[in-house]
């Protein structure tokens, strides 16, 4: 089980409680670093991000109306991997590929069904480490 | 317009297609490779990408991975980029229109390419239009990245390649 | 402007009410076959097939929870092509290429802002004729 | 399992990797065509396709064209075929479970080659849950196509064959 950090802007605070409950169904612990709903996406994904590196997590979910900010601001952390992602596939394939400790989501663009597999597989899925070490030593290098 | 493109080895088709694309819409193309499908690294392309969109050498920049997350993610690390990586139109017209993203990010392995073309249509018709609230959402966004190097920096990966063709990563 | 006939099942119920306030703003007129929002859909997505075969309007709209059962009973009456979609570029082809008259949604599978321009997209879109009109003919010679 | 696949002349590339794919995988396939880019109609094989699955030549079907639309609406148009136009692994797991297709569409240009993979996996070994609810469900929807023998009349789309080579439809 995983302990997962999950945070909204304004948009994204309806999906955020849904799919706080959904990972708690399941079993995972959930630290919700945005429960008024107050914010914007810089702020709260800065909440999630900065979480994930002290460690008071293992994955990150960040939530906006489309994806777009958190992943970006998610990003401009020196050692988060965040992935914009609306389908299953993706939040497998970054797991496995990119060792992503973040995911950015799109209430706007994901329906929840969909939102809920792709949490699922993201708060499951573990990087298959070997040759991709290099691409995440290269990423870490930066900014 | 001018437009850097960049894409790792499992996409090449898919970014040559693109170049292809782009040209008979009229753009010039400043393709960073990479150019055949030997096996190398994300990072390397679309830290180069990026770099011709932040030294104004191209208006916007495309980048292609398999999923897109890690090329698109390496692109987003430079100062002065806002990207996205979208498997949507919607979401590019407005990352474009509010956040003026200046780099898109699309997986080859995710998107089928008639999908594809019409997001890059998007992302190249669509105007950034400027209000006092997404101005300072942009200004928090690049202000997170302290002025440095990193995209003129072209030894900064040196110190990785040389480990893997020492050997030192595994080769699956 | 479209005359837009849409219908949903319970589980589509929200998304449709959106929708249809999204159209109408649009500048779109909509008939609502389920207003009750009680039906299966098999049930709702007849009313909407039958209303285009009556000709009360141009373009159906059904909603269930992933828009895999409106489309088969979309597609099992003869006449009705219907095009299951998520995204607004299939949305935009299928009423260029295939000229379907009818879409079907998922609301767990689409978020609200990508379902708003699928039907924006789809109730603007006209067939482009020519070379497609033997496929058409095919498909209107079944079922 | 045997899988019968079909697709129209537009992406016969991507209909070749998916019949591999299965191949790779251990599974049977039944090609139904098209083998080539030569401009065809995929009504023709998405009826083909579907045929092969109501005569129980086949356990299951998968077929591609551009958006998917076209050749999974020819399909669902044969009596006993329960299809589904998917474009992301969670549509295609319920609707295999719950409603017991037999047939999956895709988009080749809207989709890319993981994620058709990731969902073709899903598709094979996802089953059948069945419950009062949805057997009725099924029951309906079955019982919309009267029994007819279109899926093994060969001669149904001559007429319209016939016109296109006569020139009775327009070439663009």
């Amino acid at each position: 089980m995983s302990k997962v950090i999950i945070g909204a802007d304004t948009k994204g605070f309806e999906l955020k409680e849904h799919l706080k409950n959904y990972l708690k169904e399941l079993g995972h612990e959930v630290i919700d670093k945005t429960p008024e709903g107050d914010l914007d996406f810089v702020e709260s994904t800065k909440l999630v991000a900065e979480a994930i590196l002290n460690k008071e997590g293992d994955r990150g979910i960040a939530i906006d109306e489309y994806g777009a900010g958190s992943f970006m601001v998610g990003n401009k952390h020196k050692n988060i991997i965040c992935a914009q992602v609306s389908d299953e596939h993706s939040s497998k394939m970054t797991r496995d590929h990119n060792n992503a400790s973040m995911i950015a989501l799109g209430s706007g663009i994901v329906g929840k069904k969909v939102a809920e597999k792709i949490v699922e597989t993201f708060a499951k899925a573990e990087y298959a480490g070997g040759r991709h070490q290099i691409r995440i030593d290269m990423l870490n290098k930066m900014c | 317009m001018k437009i850097s493109i960049g894409c790792d080895h499992i996409v090449t088709d898919i970014k040559n297609h693109i170049g292809k694309y782009l040209e008979s819409k009229g753009h010039e193309v400043i393709d960073n490779g990479t150019y055949d499908h030997e096996r190398t690294h994300y990072p390397i392309y679309g830290k180069k990408t990026a770099a011709k969109v932040v030294n104004k050498e191209a208006d916007l920049g495309i980048v292609i991975c398999g999923t897109g997350v890690g090329i698109t993610t390496s692109a987003t690390k430079i100062k002065g980029i806002r990207a996205t990586l979208v498997r949507d139109v919607e979401t590019v017209r407005y990352a474009r229109e509010e956040l003026n993203v200046n780099v898109i990010g699309i997986g080859g392995r995710i998107c089928g390419v008639g999908l594809i073309e019409n997001i890059i249509d998007v992302f190249l018709e669509t105007k950034y239009k400027e209000t006092p609230e997404n101005k300072a959402l942009i200004e928090k966004i690049d202000a997170m990245i302290e002025d440095n190097e990193q995209a003129n920096d072209e030894t900064m990966f040196d110190e990785f390649i040389e480990k893997w063709n020492n050997g030192g990563y595994p080769a699956e």
